[in-house]
Formats: structure tokens, sequence, C-alpha cells
């Protein structure tokens, strides 16, 4: 039963390593903000996915719900940096 | 054998979710400019998510931790769909260009605004032909 | 094999963070190099070191990182070349440290020094003493209850090194000079980063209709995340969470807020005093509630004298220590976005 | 499989420590430093808590009913509470780095030293 999480699991870190490309080659910061973003939301599948492999998923979901807020958080800066230059207004 | 039904279920959705967020990533990867890449990360991805988290909805029955995951699964599509439509204007805003047919495929200069930055992209495509 | 998976994507993702020129992706890769690191501390089940590291080290560090870079340079102008020297000391290094490797037990062994020692203790006896289901919280908060204040007070003390360090210092002759190198500044990034001409940006963001989808969004979401903040901080004795990590996620809150509607109206919402005042009341609470406890006839922090019942007076007082960590947290976490910004805001 | 994998972690922990020291001292520009720095604290969290993961184990949250085995929670907390010490001192040293810009104009250590060399 846990197989078929691991294997998903598996699956999505693959494609995460693909993303990976994105992020280094660039080839400039839309792309890379794109990269980060989808991460993000890769990580919060990751995550519940571990937490289903681990059998209890109650205490991973908070974490997931961090995962969510603080994904849009760093997407926000990024382009708010790229936008102005300046986080004052 | 006997093959649970919610088991059978969770694995379908789990697998539909899976095949979407690797199409996704590998589009992110092979298409040609940023919104074509942006349309493969915004939908794919989101809607992947979504099957991946019905799928452990599922798994779990009806309790405290599938009313968890529909939140975070409500949250995702809020949070994600906004992101991404915030990103693709920022990009537009600041004049990313398209990519039209015939146009070299790949990495080279997306934004083309001074002519400089052409005449590099120019010189990159005969690079590419060879 | 995803044991074997996230640990080598760290070590790519560690090394790619040093060789990238621009500075921006680099801050992007270390964003991304600490998903993953939280990812490691679900995998090896520490998870509340995990949602401490993705609020913390995603989140707020690299916000941090951003703003940094948004005030000085963003292109790493030093030269490519490998440091010998660097390179033969960090190799050296390594050298020895694997040798040492030698002696270390294997991992995931529960009969080593570290696991063994006062730990079967916590474990059997952390519920019936402290009320707590987490173990973590109740080491965290009555255990070494001492050690989480000193570390409050290390976390209260770096906001104010923060105010000290910037506070009241905006002579007219710096504010010019910030000005003209935030010119410089963009011009690079639109070298560099974007590809994009200085005249071609809005630097007055004036359209009032712009982001109208942003900001609804940001409306709708700012309670729900208070809430959740609110939710850790009290949900630490039964699951992850605590006082530290509800606090960063309130200070979260107010940055997003920040982000979308502009320093201003933050600080219409959450004013400076209120938060200066907030940052020094979070130890106050802690060390407060460590002296009720000698009132009532037991020692510094003993909160288990405080009402009848035992378990349920320490549960009350670890919400309350927890209460207090949350507070001076989130003021902290304001602080860091309100008085790095600041020093633009006043030109 | 298992034998190679009894280390692994050690091995983890060695290469970003390295890589985290190596960026700290060949790297001339600051942030870089910086970003370095915190690489480098990373691993060493990570060597702390992957000495808590028992065989077998679940995370430290007691259930009742059954009996299960539980990791250490005594490294979790001692490096929870690092990582948010970590942040407040890393916030107080770029603050210090945007001192030294408004300063020097410039993050780049080699010439913030020439610099120096000229003024005394």
């Amino acid at each position: 039963m846990s197989n078929m999480f691991e294997i998903a699991t598996l699956i999505i870190v693959l494609s995460a390593v693909l993303i990976l490309y994105r992020l280094v080659i660039g080839p400039f910061v839309f792309n890379r903000i794109l990269a980060v973003n989808f991460f993000g939301t890769k990580t919060v599948v990751i995550l519940l996915l571990v937490g289903f492999m681990y059998n209890r998923p109650g205490i991973f979901i908070d974490i997931a719900f961090v995962y969510v807020l603080i994904n849009f958080t760093t997407v926000l800066a990024f382009l708010k940096y790229v936008e102005s230059g300046r986080f004052d207004r | 054998m006997h093959i649970d039904i919610r088991v059978f279920l969770t694995a379908l959705f789990l697998a539909i979710g899976c095949f979407l967020l690797l199409v996704a990533s590998i589009g992110v990867i092979r298409f040609p400019d940023f919104f074509t890449r942006m349309h493969a990360a915004g939908k794919a991805d989101t809607m992947g998510q979504s099957c991946i988290i019905i799928g452990l909805i599922i798994y779990s029955g009806f309790n405290q931790v599938s009313l968890k995951l529909l939140m975070i699964m409500l949250a995702i599509l809020i949070i994600n769909s906004t992101a991404t439509h915030y990103l693709a204007k920022a990009a537009y805003m600041k004049g990313v260009k398209h990519w039209k047919k015939g146009d070299t495929y790949g990495e080279i200069d997306p934004f083309a605004i001074s002519s400089a930055a052409n005449v590099a992209g120019k010189k990159a495509k005969g690079k590419l032909k060879r | 094999m995803i044991d074997v998976a996230i640990p080598l994507f760290l070590v790519v993702c560690g090394i790619a963070v040093l060789l990238m020129k621009d500075l921006m992706s680099s801050i992007m890769i270390f964003s991304v190099y600490s998903l993953m690191m939280a990812i490691e501390w679900v995998r090896l089940n520490a998870v509340d070191v995990a949602i401490t590291e993705a609020a913390v080290g995603a989140g707020i560090s690299t916000v941090l990182f951003m703003i940094i870079l948004s005030r000085t340079k963003s292109v790493d102008e030093s030269k490519k070349s490998v440091n010998i020297l660097a390179l033969l000391v960090a190799v050296g290094v390594a050298a020895i440290l694997l040798y040492g490797t030698l002696d270390l037990p294997n991992l995931r062994n529960s009969n080593i020094a570290p696991n063994t020692h006062i730990t079967p203790y916590y474990l059997e006896n952390s519920y019936e003493e402290t009320g707590q289901l987490n173990v973590v919280a109740a080491i965290l908060a009555s255990y070494r209850g001492y050690d989480t204040l000193g570390e409050t007070t290390v976390v209260a003390t770096a906001g104010l090194c923060l105010i000290l360090l910037l506070r009241g210092r905006n002579s007219k002759q710096s504010t010019k000079d910030t000005q003209k190198d935030r010119v410089t500044n963009l011009n690079k990034l639109s070298v560099d980063d974007a590809g994009v001409k200085l005249s071609e940006m809005n630097p007055t963001g004036a359209d009032k209709d712009k982001d109208i989808i942003k900001k609804t969004v940001t409306k709708f979401l700012i309670p729900f995340i208070q809430l959740f903040g609110l939710y850790v901080i009290v949900h630490g004795e039964l699951g992850p969470g605590g006082g530290f990590q509800g606090g960063v996620i309130l200070g979260v809150s107010v940055i997003v807020y920040s982000l979308v509607f502009g320093l201003k109206e933050s600080q219409k919402r959450m004013s400076i005093k209120t938060k200066d005042l907030l940052v020094s009341s979070g130890v106050l609470i802690y060390g407060g509630i460590g002296v009720i406890a000698l009132f009532f006839g037991g020692n510094y922090l003993q909160y288990n004298v405080l009402l009848p019942d035992p378990k349920f007076a320490s549960t009350l007082g670890i919400m309350g220590i927890e209460i207090g960590v949350g507070i001076t947290v989130a003021a902290v976490m304001i602080t860091l976005f309100y008085e790095t910004v600041r020093l633009v805001d006043n030109d | 499989m298992i034998e190679l994998l009894a280390k692994y972690n050690y091995w983890i922990v060695i290469i970003l420590l390295t890589t985290g020291l190596y960026g700290v001292m060949a790297r001339q520009n600051l942030i870089k430093k910086i970003i370095a720095l915190n690489v480098f604290q990373t691993a060493v969290l990570l060597f702390y808590v992957s000495m808590s993961k028992i065989k077998g184990g679940t995370a430290p949250i007691v259930m009742h009913g059954q009996e299960h085995i539980y990791d250490n929670p005594l490294p979790q907390v001692l490096m929870l509470t690092a990582i948010v010490v970590g942040i407040s001192t890393t916030a107080v040293a770029l603050t210090i780095v945007m001192h030294i810009y408004r300063e020097y104009g410039t993050i780049e250590e080699d010439r913030i030293l020439e610099m120096n060399k000229h003024n005394d």
C-alpha cells in the first residue's frame, strides 16, 4: 500500500529534477520564478505523499499548509523585486 | 484476488496526477518561450495536484484529515492561480516577447527589445542550426 | 530510493547556489534548497523542524535576501577564478571529516549514545508530567524552558539590534546616495536580469485597478493566514507547531499584506510603535509566567503548581509561554521587514 | 544496500559543509558569503537530525493505544531553535552588509579592503 505512495513520490521528485534544469539554466528571471513556483507546489504534494507513506497523515498536513502560504509569499517577493526593484511601495 | 475499490480509485487518481505533473515539467522544459511554459506550469500543475489530493482524500475516507486536505486543495487552487496570473502579468508588462512560428526554438533571448539583443539572437540561431 | 534522491538533490542545489553569477538566481536556488531541506526533515521525521525551516528558511530569509538585494547590487562582480588555497583547505577539511565518519556509529541505530542517554525518559514521562502529546513541545517549553527563554531573548535582541542599526540614521546626503544607487541598480537589473529598459517601467505604480486580482485574493487570504498562525501556536501540544513557527506565520501575514498593498498601508494596520511594544512584551509574558510560578511556591518556570490539577496547569503554562514566544517572534519578523525596507521610504 | 546507506547522510553533510566552507572562503561577494554560511548552517543541522532517526521510528508525537518506536526528539528541539536564531543573526549580518554598501558603494570584499588601504 505504501508502495503506491512511494512510487508517486519518486515520479514527482523526478519531475522536480527536470524543473531544476529550468531553474539553473534560466534563461532569464521570469523562467526562474516560474520554476520556483513550480517547486513550491511540488513540495506540497511530496509532503502529503510522504505523510501517507509514513502512515501519519494528520501531522503532516499542517506543514503542507505552511508550504502553500510560504510559496505564495516568495513568489510575491520575487515579482515585487523584478517589477519595481524596491519593496517600500 | 480481491481488489479494494477505494485503493483502486486512489491509485487511479495518483496515476493521473503524477502523469499530469510529469507532463507539466516536460512542458516547462521543452516549450519555446515563457508564456507557453507558463501555460504548462499553470494549468497542468494545478490539475495534477488537485488529482493527487483527491486521490488522498478518497484514501483517507471521511474524517478530519480529508477535511484538511480539501482545504489545502482549495488553497492551492486559489493561491497557485493567483501567483501564475501575477507572474504572467508582470512578464507581459515587462515586454517579454511572444514566440511565433518560425522563430528560433529554445532559449535565445526571449526579450529581444534592443537591436543588439536581436543581433545576438540571430547569431545564436546560426549556431543552433549548426 | 527517496532516501538517496533527496540528499543528492540538496547537494546539487547547494553547489549551484555558489556557482550562479547573478545574485537573484542564487537566492532563488537557495529558496529551493530550503524547500528540499524541509522535505529532508520530514523524511527524517523531524516535523517541527520541517515546519520551522519552511517558514523561516524558505519564506522569511528569502524575502530578507531580496530586500537587501534591492538595497545593494544584484550582480556578483568578483572574478570567477578558483581560489586554490580555499579549495585545498576545504578538501582537507572534507578529508578529515570523512576519516572521522569511520568512527561514527551507523545511522538509524537506536543503541547509540545520543539516543540512549536521556531521551527514553522524555519519551516515557513527558505526557504524564507536562500533558503534551508532542514530545518536542514538551522538551522545548518545559524541560528546557530556561534554554527557550534564552533563545527568545536572543531573537528579541536581534530585533532590537536591527532597530538600533537602521533607525534614525537618515542624513540627507546618504538618502541621495541611495537614490542614485538605486537607479544604477535598476539599470543593472535591466541589463543583466530582465533585459528591460528602465524607461518602460512604471515607477509609481499609479494605476489603481492594476492589481485588483492580487489585492482581492490577498485580502481574502490574510485572515486565514493569521488564523492558521494562531492555530499553529496553540496546537503545539498535539501536533507540529508552537510559538516559533506560529509567530513566523503571523509575521508572514503582515509581510504579505505589505508586499501587496505597500508599506504605508501596512503600517496603518500594524504601526511601528505597536510592533516595538510587542517585541519586548512577548519576552515579558514568558518571564512573567516564570515569576508567577515563584509566587505559587514552585521554582522559576515550574508550571504544575499554578493550578490544583498539575497536568492541566502545565498545559496552560506551556500554552502561555508559547503565546509569549509567538508574539516576540512575530514582532521580530515584522521588524526585519519594516526596518530593512524603511530607509528607502524616508526619501 | 543497507550497509551502503548506513553512513550516507554523513557524506551528504560533509559535502554540504565543504561547499559552504569553500563559499565563505573563496567568494568575494558579501551576500554570497552569507548564503554560503546558511548552507553551512543547514549542513550542521542535518548532521544532528540525522542522528535522531531510528529505524522503524515515527515522529515523536505520542500516539496512545499501541506501542511505537519514536525518534529522538532532543536534537530536533535544539535544531528548531537554532534555525530561528540563525535567521536573526543572518538578518543582523545582512543589515551590516547594507551599511557597508552605503559606506563603500560596493559589496565586494577585495575592493573594500583596497579602499581601506588607500584611506590609511
